[in-house]
């Protein structure tokens, strides 16, 4: 029995955190985020497909690593703890996940782990359409409208998700295909919409159960990075408690610091061992895993929400200011709460996905 | 208990209403230059009927009326309702200008008071500094005198309207020697003299709302200081109290909650409003709850303030008025909260994003609420104080090594 | 314009809480709670009518004093403070507040000001039926049960709801009436069941918002006595943590006490104003007077039950212990919050008051 | 990451169930008493076993087994899934034990440890007084060496089985001019000593779960000391860990979550299913989320114990096992209070009120579970040791008239 990482999961990781350590510093995370040096996401991508990153999650036979979700975590944690720009989600995580499992998508699999296929994704559809959104398909083309699609710029290919919760692959030259990028408070995401009017587009699955588990993949990633930058943030409040001064001490040395300090790090410890279990869950293709997928999120969303709270507070001004960039860090958090279900929808979906309630038995519009 | 205002008020109210249906159009609109024709010739208009610097000695240019705390509300509800520009707030009008008549010359208010108030003079607050923020008694900047004049160095921080601002108060060390809450003197200062910088400090949201101001050999003549040398502290805190109640005001959380009720009617998921979704609607009533229980309270300080009662029991309005800026801040940071977690994925939306709801506010706001929380003493300054001043809980032992 | 207590009002309140503090002190209590002397509830709801306070609702044309929802709340307030068993709530300030309303029930009315009518309350079936209870009324005649009866001990007369919110009088001596007591946490109270198989009812009302302002009112009492017992156990901590040393140091200089003891403050000092204003709007019957003593209950609960528990904890072993007596206050605020309408629910009925949703939209339970 | 325990526990566990199919109904029911021979009958099969008493060496009457985490758990796992008596624990098992096998004398051991783990001798523990609770090293009651005897005077408090123990161990005052920590003794003494009164401590709840005890010129012979005179605080400390990570047990939690999830779909409202609710579902399924959170924190903590890993970073487990007590002692009160909420006035009955469901045992265990937030190291000083143990925060400065 053994809970914990591994020997290579431990230096994955800590490749990647150096990687981040040295090519995603702080000024850089600005330059990307003011729009100055857009170049930087993309930059991050290859320098981590270096370290084999896009090959983690593509099976050995089509020449990848084969490794495990408990990975793609790992290092979408160390992401998160970096705010880093790198649009690993989903070339990295998603995309290579789904087609390792969908027959007769060997070329965009080939694709990906030649580094020539980038994928954004269009899946705000799974947790509920917004008024004016909506994507519909009928015979083999799409109709509507994607609001939130991550890892928008520069990709190559759009996974998309329609309301019957089918997944399609969507050229971004095809026909009928538009697009624009939407600012939102995390400047380290590309974030956009796209519009489809008969947009041609290439069915992967009709599978439930894969697009539950490829879903339930996301938000595992998502949870995984909000652990990442809460871990940070918590780092970050310890390290400037000791070093500030107030009153002729360190404010690391008042009982009501130190406490809100140890009420985040309580509140946080746990979470760590939480997205192992869900990882391991999903890998082991366990009955609840999607439900604990839920679960992980929605619990983390929460914490990490009051964790960014609290920690720009032990920050005082400066955690308000755009000095110390701790912003960066609490806008992350934030955007991953929002993405892909709110917890109070997770929640919900994790008590359908066990049998607790009917789907239908509720008229709840998102709850 | 009789939440009616009485005849004298009701005539007042409506006096006031006629004023801003025949006069409304001249005020000012939008975020214009303060220093417009049209915003200082409103301002003047409102002194001359008494609907701002109400109190302040027709001597020094204000309205020359008696303190009325109920006509002053009823002027802030009313302009509030007509959405009209009412008369100018700041640092300067609703901080320095109670200062110097408190505690300055007669030749200082004669100086300042009249521009202050006319809108023709801006002022910004030099308290805080980097190393000075909870324990602002700590504040480095000197100003040493040379001659007839005060040479400061130093650096100021959160001066929030320094950018357009003409003059500076602030709080200087002067008595470098003396113990830390009486060594600092209060001084005033032209934004234009020479060696004095301003800085934009962003913050979270994206604007600057603050900013930073360094001093590097300051010359400012000897006569600009309010009060003694070393009475900086106290001439300070005469007037900081009023400073922390207009945080957390419920009237703007009350609005706010408003503007989310409808938006959870607004929006939809799946084709269903948001505010039938009962988990939602459950977290926006318990808002609903918190902000009705602040109203009250408010209505309870403001009581106590119009009939001046100062009673024990139930009618001691210290607590109810202490607790203001830690529960209004929180309250208004956790109802913004409220309104990004109902907008889902569209909550994140920011800046020029088009599919922005309400201007981007819910964003920008829960930040912002999130600096008021730290800023004007901290939460827990807030505590500290709600346990040692309302609950007469000891202070904590002082530090051995510390130097007060 | 005025939003204070009236210096009668505050005579009024010092007047029982003098009394309380001669008459129901902490052994006086547990003689009750632990049963050996039944007759202190009786005792004292006698001694409180001499000051009155059976009288404070009934109108002066009925040889009543007249007064306001404000004054009863006063009293609630002072009984919770004290955590006193006197059986007020029924008899002092529902019944009068109800009857005086009820054309032709003169004679309940006289009865109540002559001290000889005591009402026990079956009004559970305003806050939703549980399994195995619920009340119907057909031709005059009562029969199922009700569950939660309040004031149950030596009553006259017993105030009923049906499950379609019309009022009742029932003799308990009635035919098909039958009774027993219901031990709860909270020894402070007597309650107990009511079973009725086809029981004569002299009906008092049917109308619905007669109906509700009572229940607004019983709602509003159960508030104010929550916030007496919360005051009363924010006191105790305070003085407990002032008097209790360790590590050479009274708890109270302890930042994490003080800071627990501020957030109990700053959580219930709005209440006070907030029962103030719940009363008043139902003393003016304004439109929203329903919504308020909703929302002033369902705060009120939930800043109680998070005081309760911490105000416990700043007690240490000693809280939890029956040797201070701080855990009839901790039952009593349990009490009232689960009394009439859980926070959920209330919060559901103020949003329903106000128009926000529609009352048959939503396949709700109790939220 | 492997969360099977492997062929060799997969066996055991088998052979363990066989164990139980066989023998399960000689084993206790209910609350018995303890010495009853038939439990005395049933421990000392299970110690035969090596069910229970599993590492202690056979020379001192134990099973003489090597530590086996995993087989400790899988004991625990099965007995709990059988619903059968486990091995017997208490303090004198869990922590005196563990003591002597440390710190105690050759001949202490022989006395005293086979008696204890056959149930034949119970003990209490005597560590907290009065005015000693969070600064346990402020204790008071003292022991005055008179010839060959120890003369104890004072009170001890929190005693959970005082009752019904044979013998007690505790921390008195031996040195009363040694610093604090360090003029404590551990003593074990005989509950039948003349002068030792249990008076049952009834707490909230209703019960007595636990005890206070005095001691008036308690004679106790001068050899019953485990250490040396003046390190009982050292003895103490090195088994005082193990009490707190007992506290919030998750797997107990995870039982009471299924048990509120069954109420919730028992119970109903105007004929409505409780879990169908979705205010009360939403939090059913908070409840859950944090539920499944520190169990996988059990899983990683049990990991690290069973590989003996002592790795840094990621699988760094001190942390994990700190924050056990303060966050599973409020989340199962948290738990326990959701279930009150969705009884709504049912959820107030208690004793012998007919409409009681599953017992009771709601509300006691609401008020038990405060009751172990405050003991066993209150919430504020879980808190102290995690963020100066956990995040290498400063201690609060001494306060200057300290005597430590």
């Amino acid at each position: 029995m053994e809970f914990a990482l591994s020997e290579e999961q431990v230096l994955l990781k800590d490749n990647v955190d150096r990687l981040l350590a040295e090519q995603a510093p702080l000024e850089r995370i600005r330059s990307y985020a003011d729009g100055s040096e857009p170049g930087i996401a993309h930059m991050l991508w290859h320098q981590l497909c270096d370290l084999g990153i896009g090959l983690l999650l593509i099976p050995e036979a089509a020449d990848g690593l084969g490794l495990t979700v408990l990975d793609a975590a790992l290092v979408a944690e160390s992401l998160g703890s970096a705010v880093a720009p790198a649009p690993v989600l989903g070339s990295g995580i998603v995309a290579p996940y789904l087609l390792a499992e969908v027959p007769d998508a060997g070329d965009a699999l080939a694709a990906l782990a030649a580094g020539e296929l980038r994928v954004g994704l269009a899946l705000s559809e799974l947790a509920g359409a917004r008024e004016d959104s909506g994507v519909v398909a009928h015979n083999g083309k799409l109709n509507g409208r994607s609001l939130h699609v991550l890892d928008f710029d520069e990709q190559s290919a759009y996974l998309v998700a329609d309301g019957k919760r089918q997944l399609y692959l969507v050229d971004p030259q095809a026909a009928g295909l538009s697009g624009r990028s939407l600012t939102t408070i995390d400047r380290t995401r590309a974030t956009g919409e796209l519009s489809f009017s008969d947009t041609p587009a290439r069915l992967l699955t009709t599978d439930p159960d894969l697009c539950a588990r490829t879903l339930a993949l996301a938000r595992i990633a998502l949870a995984a990075d909000s652990l990442g930058a809460a871990s940070t943030m918590l780092s970050a409040a310890v390290e400037y408690a000791k070093q500030r001064e107030q009153f002729n001490r360190p404010i690391a040395s008042f009982q009501a610091v130190k406490h809100m300090c140890a009420e985040m790090a309580a509140a946080l410890e746990p979470c760590r061992a939480m997205v192992w279990y869900a990882a391991h869950k999903l890998d082991e293709r366990e009955a609840d895993a999607v439900m604990m997928a839920c679960h992980t999120k929605a619990h983390i969303a929460d914490v990490g929400k009051r964790l960014a709270k609290t920690a720009t507070e032990v920050h005082g001004g400066m955690g308000f200011t755009d000095l110390l960039g701790l912003h960066y860090w609490f806008k992350r958090i934030g955007f991953n709460r929002q993405t892909l279900g709110t917890p109070a929808q997770l929640r919900r979906e994790a008590a359908i996905a066990q049998g607790f309630i009917d789907n239908t038995a509720q008229n709840s519009a998102t709850a | 208990m009789d939440l009616n205002y009485g005849p004298e008020y009701d005539a007042f109210r409506a006096e006031l209403r006629s004023f801003l249906d025949t006069h409304g159009h001249e005020a000012p609109k939008g975020n214009n230059n303060p220093k417009a024709p049209a915003s200082l010739a409103w301002q003047r208009k409102l002194i001359e009927h008494g609907y701002t610097a109400r109190t302040i000695p027709s001597a020094y240019g204000g309205a020359g009326r008696e303190p009325d705390i109920l006509k002053a509300r009823i002027i802030a509800e009313e302009f509030a309702r007509a959405r009209v520009a009412a008369g100018l707030g700041g640092q300067g009008i609703s901080m320095l200008v109670p200062t110097l008549l408190e505690m300055g010359t007669e030749e200082q208010r004669v100086r300042f008071i009249e521009p202050t108030i006319r809108g023709e003079m801006i002022w910004c607050q030099g308290y805080s500094e980097p190393g000075a923020g909870s324990d602002l008694a700590a504040l480095k900047t000197r100003a040493e005198l040379d001659g007839d004049e005060w040479v400061i160095n130093g650096q100021k921080i959160w001066t929030s309207t320094a950018h357009i601002a003409d003059w500076m108060f602030c709080l200087v060390r002067t008595e470098p020697e003396a113990p830390k809450h009486e060594g600092i003197s209060f001084l005033l200062l032209e934004m234009a003299t020479p060696g004095l910088e301003v800085r934009p400090l962003v913050d979270m949201t994206g604007s600057a709302n603050f900013n930073e101001v360094f001093f590097t050999d300051v010359r400012v003549p000897k006569d600009q200081i309010v009060g003694r040398r070393g009475e900086g502290w106290r001439v300070a805190n005469s007037i900081l109290g009023n400073e922390r109640d207009s945080l957390g005001n419920p009237n703007a959380t009350l609005t706010r909650f408003h503007a989310l009720k409808a938006l959870m009617e607004r929006e939809t998921v799946d084709g269903q409003r948001l505010i039938d979704d009962p988990v939602l609607l459950d977290r926006l009533m318990a808002v609903q709850g918190k902000v009705l229980a602040m109203s009250a309270n408010d209505l309870r300080v403001l009581s106590a303030k119009v009939n001046k009662t100062s009673g024990g029991g139930a009618n001691d309005t210290r607590l109810a008025r202490m607790i203001i800026k830690l529960e209004g801040t929180e309250l208004r940071h956790e109802l913004e909260g409220l309104a990004i977690d109902v907008l889902g994925e569209l909550g994140l939306a920011y800046g020029d994003n088009p599919l922005l709801r309400d201007g981007g506010s819910w964003q920008a706001q829960y930040m912002y609420f999130l600096g008021l929380i730290i800023g004007g003493g901290t939460s827990q300054i807030q505590k500290n104080i709600i346990s040692e001043r309302g609950l007469g809980m000891p202070k904590e032992p002082k530090f051995p090594t510390a130097r007060s």
